[in-house]
């Protein structure tokens, strides 16, 4: 097993990282860029080496930076987390050009999967079921339209060198068609620097479902069950689930996506954590969307019902190690839900809101999982995605999964910034997520009605804020004429003078 | 010191509930049967999940707590964070109807459209495209 | 359902129980003395009542005063955590007849098995194997003698109405004897109102094994499973787990034990949640040691090993209806460990440590359950145990679970108090504990040895701490020339000042 | 105030690692390839395990060490916490060994042994049984 390992990321993946690291005795060493130098992944690792300015492009996608750091430090093998340079073929190579272990598939397997358009011919060879759609980039508009007046409205623009909803365009006549792919284009060189973007038939009312799969070094491929990710907006995700209550309702279903999964995965030669994302619609069918060739955002609830450590296998097979069980071991057990929390406000069109955290408290107790990459006094940079932590819960059955999540975020109290934690609270007590009656433009419809994030409190509340206010004005006054008397209530401070007595 | 205190933006008969400060800025208020946790952050209070604005200095609190159009006969459209204008959606005088988008900014890596608070009129706008906006600017004025 | 439960207890078990009410869309009604106005469970519960003085006898304990405050609130049930009165067979009719269901055993169950003796009357009525002893309380230190003479050295005195290890006493040698009732009886008398205690003999290097049971009203009686609590300081249990190594190993064992405490459960007219406690010796025989007749501190490490809410289930089965599952539907996964944290101090003869948590820092992440009654700038009173919360972690394997709970240890923060957070480590990392190597005497042996509980540390730390101090004065001086500066550290503070802006 | 800083006893040179306030009382500290976190509170800092005393002046800090034995010729057994005499084991002018019981204490409803911290001489005893102490009360002195 490795020594040490160098972590290519940042926040609450690369904490979550350092800790089985640290389960395992192995070193770790955090990268950061000017804006992370107190960020909590830098606090909580073994080591940590400065990769340069806060700008991603001048630090954690900079492949020379991390490389330089990992030979500085004396690291053995290098974790991408999520993201960033995480499904970048060009790193994973680098990385074993200079003698580092790249925890994640071969470079290879990532660049078939890379690209949209290549992972489907890769899919339908293996026999997994894709949507209809162009096999290849489009050169123009005109190829758009080609496509739609065939396979007819609405149809999906999205990026060859896409992922995070960025470059991806619904479009439901053709008169829209045009203007569409140019913003598209634009939209996915901004983001990925590459503005090719390929189209496909939209399936209504579609469920996004995907399915983890695992290999190792040695041919073995096994899945680890499904996870439901139907609640998104503007093609992110806000909550995913384990298992989906609509695969378990469909005799067989799960076998048969596991089985296209591991086929697809196997065609791609691939090893390691993988994720093989789906369209399932109404009547089971599914068909191949795409591959994510590293760990997930949402890896958490596939732990929770599989009770696997998916880091710590990813380590063990970029070790050479085979995997330690065979599908036939894998049993799940009870239902994971996963919220996203994300530094932006519902009440202003979930406008990014970075800033100071002034006050923290985070829910715990049990079935209750927190990945944090914040605290008290962090400043949350205005520099990366804005996603706070993710909080995760697990109980025996999904209901009770859904009331001990309301009750988590009840318990979680974030100060000074904005927080989507009331658009979960809307969504969990909403009846169809709670039936299970979910798609892919579900939260769309749901945010469609307008809501009042702020409805005005009732009277006795009201009172007491009132008497509140009244006590720390009189607080206040005191604290000026007996500056000492204000302190007892600040234990940073008393403790700066306790040192100095 | 400002000694008026309005919740809301009403004046409000303070509560004598048994009030305890356990954290700072976190308080537990007894009052009657009911235990209640409160959250004090900048000029906002926050209590069983509803959050009480204390003063209406602070425009930018204010605008954030997403009332501001019904506040006054006018509203602006502020920079709630430092950002680019990507796009201009509307001209001066264009007749506008709440939740019509106005601008397109990106910050943090994302493009967000800023809406219209309210039906009215584009009074003014104060910036151009590709302009640098900082956190609290005013972008336009509806009335 | 009930409407309102009443909780008559305090502490990390009175939040836990919240917690599970507010789950279940049940309103918590918390009780609390004078010390406890701002205890974290009054903090939680959405009703709170005050019950008198901060000596327990005077609220805790006040069987009056309690059952006032359910009925000021209009609860329906009360349910009695551990400790206080959990066992008190008097409260529990005191509950039934002022119309209140005690969530917990009949009265006549509790009486029967709270008295230690009447238990192993009961136990052995029933057919489970019972420790040799005097089965009725002595009348004099000459019974004692009289006992050990035919019984033989070591023996075991204990308080009739004991736990806790109050009134307990290991003796050695016939010229102890004799004192040592007096120290027990004496200690009985002052802990329990009641000096009675009665001989047992001592099972040499025996292990403290426990099992789960549960029963509905209806006759329906399972096990959950068993807990090792062989790691004691003064009897008591300092690090619980589940499953217990030793009886994995013992082919039957688990079986065997569920089965004798299903069968003492019965004798005893058994319902709702219960823990029968056994000593195992070193060739897998358990003699019935006592019967807990309430929801245990150690009860997390079954939930997390078998999925379930005990005290969603305790309150189910007071609600009248019937087990939602059989023996066969039991199943446990992977390793569950515990530790109590105490405000103690190890390098002070684990004196008492109580006084203002300055600062606080939680673990969290994968497989970390944190059941804490305690917050930053919280008083811990003098006036009940100095129990602050319970760290538990779960694994796939045992292995893996210690790493994860000194992975989890590292993670917490306690400052201004001393607590037993460094006894942890030093158990963990002892080769006897990891290859489950245990007895009741295990903890005190490894004490025996002198241990420096603050090891000088090294220079280059030693550099780091006079970097620290040289800022914090720096700082102090800036601080009095500018007093804004400092604040800019301290959020309460600045929070404050914003209010008044 | 004292400018003098001692870690431990002893006068150290401050290393020159890259420090920041995280919270207030944590510290970061980047030194050469390692990252550590530093806790303050009242004269101790906590690094990677290790507790540091900053200064001497705190007397209950420092018995609390656990070191006080060694530092003086003469030792004396405090009170860390309110509580009750309930038996005392020795008598002035006793030899006692490092470890033996001189006091029986009670204090959250628990009975605790206080020792001696090294072998000596029963210089003074300074309380009777049932004396309720405060915390910090010298009990007795042993050199």
């Amino acid at each position: 097993m490795f020594a040490k390992v160098l972590i290519a990321n940042r926040g609450e993946i690369a904490l979550r990282i350092i800790r089985t690291l640290r389960e395992m005795g192995i070193r770790s060493v955090a990268v950061y860029s000017d804006a992370d130098r107190a960020a909590l992944h830098v606090r909580k690792a073994d080591e940590a080496a400065h990769i340069g300015a806060s700008p991603s492009s001048e630090s954690y996608l900079n492949i020379d930076r991390i490389l330089d750091a990992a030979r500085r430090h004396g690291a053995t093998a290098i974790h991408p987390g999520y993201g960033f340079l995480s499904e970048n073929a060009r790193f994973a190579q680098a990385c074993e050009d200079a003698g580092f272990t790249f925890i994640g598939p071969s470079a290879k397997s990532i660049a078939l999967m890379g690209s949209k358009t290549e992972a489907r011919r890769v899919a339908k060879a293996g026999g997994a079921p894709i949507v209809p759609g162009t096999e290849s980039g489009l050169t123009s508009a005109a190829d758009a339209v080609a496509f739609a007046r065939e396979a007819g409205f609405p149809v999906m623009l999205k990026a060859v060198a896409g992922g995070g909803g960025k470059g991806m365009r619904r479009v439901d006549r053709m008169e829209d068609l045009a203007a569409a792919f140019d913003a598209a284009s634009s939209e996915a060189l901004r983001a990925f620097g590459n503005g090719t973007v390929y189209i496909e038939k939209l399936i209504e009312n579609a469920r996004h479902i995907e399915i983890q799969v695992l290999g190792d070094q040695h041919g073995n491929l096994v899945h680890l069950g499904e996870r439901e990710c139907s609640v998104q907006r503007r093609h992110q995700k806000v909550i995913e689930e384990s298992p989906s209550s609509f695969v378990s309702r469909m005799p067989g279903m799960r076998e048969r996506m596991g089985e296209a999964a591991i086929r697809a995965a196997r065609a791609a030669g691939y090893y390691n954590a993988g994720t093989v994302e789906f369209l399932a619609d109404q009547f089971g069918n599914f068909y191949f969307l795409e591959m994510n060739t590293r760990l997930q955002v949402e890896h958490p609830v596939t732990e929770l019902v599989t009770g696997l450590d998916l880091v710590r296998l990813q380590l063990e097979i970029a070790a050479g190690e085979r995997l330690p069980f065979t599908q036939d071991d894998i049993a799940l057990r009870g239902a994971a839900i996963e919220c996203r929390i994300y530094a932006e406000d519902p009440a202003n069109n979930f406008f990014p809101s970075p800033g100071r955290i002034e006050r923290l408290s985070e829910p715990s107790g049990p079935g209750v999982r927190l990945d944090s990459g914040i605290y008290p006094g962090w400043n949350v940079p205005l520099d990366y995605d804005p996603m706070l932590a993710k909080l995760i819960v697990w109980a025996g059955t999904r209901d009770q999964a859904i009331e001990r999540m309301l009750r988590a975020l009840g318990e979680y109290q974030v100060g000074g910034i904005r927080t989507n934690l009331p658009l979960f609270r809307l969504i969990l007590n909403d009846p169809a997520f709670r039936r299970g009656d979910l798609h892919t433009g579900y939260l769309e419809e749901l945010l469609k009605t307008p809501i009042d994030w702020n409805p005005p409190g009732p009277p006795e509340l009201a009172a007491i804020a009132a008497q509140i206010a009244a006590w720390k004005m009189k607080e206040q006054t005191t604290a000026q004429a007996a500056p000492d008397a204000a302190k007892g209530s600040s234990w940073a401070t008393s403790g700066r003078e306790d040192l100095l007595r | 010191m400002n000694r008026i205190i309005r919740i809301d933006g009403h004046m409000v008969e303070p509560a004598d509930s048994d009030l305890a400060e356990t954290e700072p800025g976190v308080y537990s208020a007894i009052a009657g049967l009911s235990s209640w946790e409160a959250q004090v952050t900048a000029n906002e209070i926050t209590i069983g999940g509803y959050t009480f604005l204390v003063e209406f200095e602070d425009r930018r609190q204010w605008k954030r707590s997403g009332r501001a159009a019904d506040a006054k006969g006018k509203a602006s459209i502020t920079a709630a964070m430092p950002g680019k204008i990507v796009r201009i959606l509307v001209a001066v005088d264009d007749a506008v109807v709440a939740g019509q988008g106005i601008f397109v900014v990106e910050a943090m890596k994302m493009q967000n459209e800023l809406k219209a608070p309210r039906d009215g009129r584009v009074a003014a706008i104060e910036v151009s495209e590709n302009d640098s906006v900082v956190a609290g600017a005013v972008l336009a004025i509806i009335e």
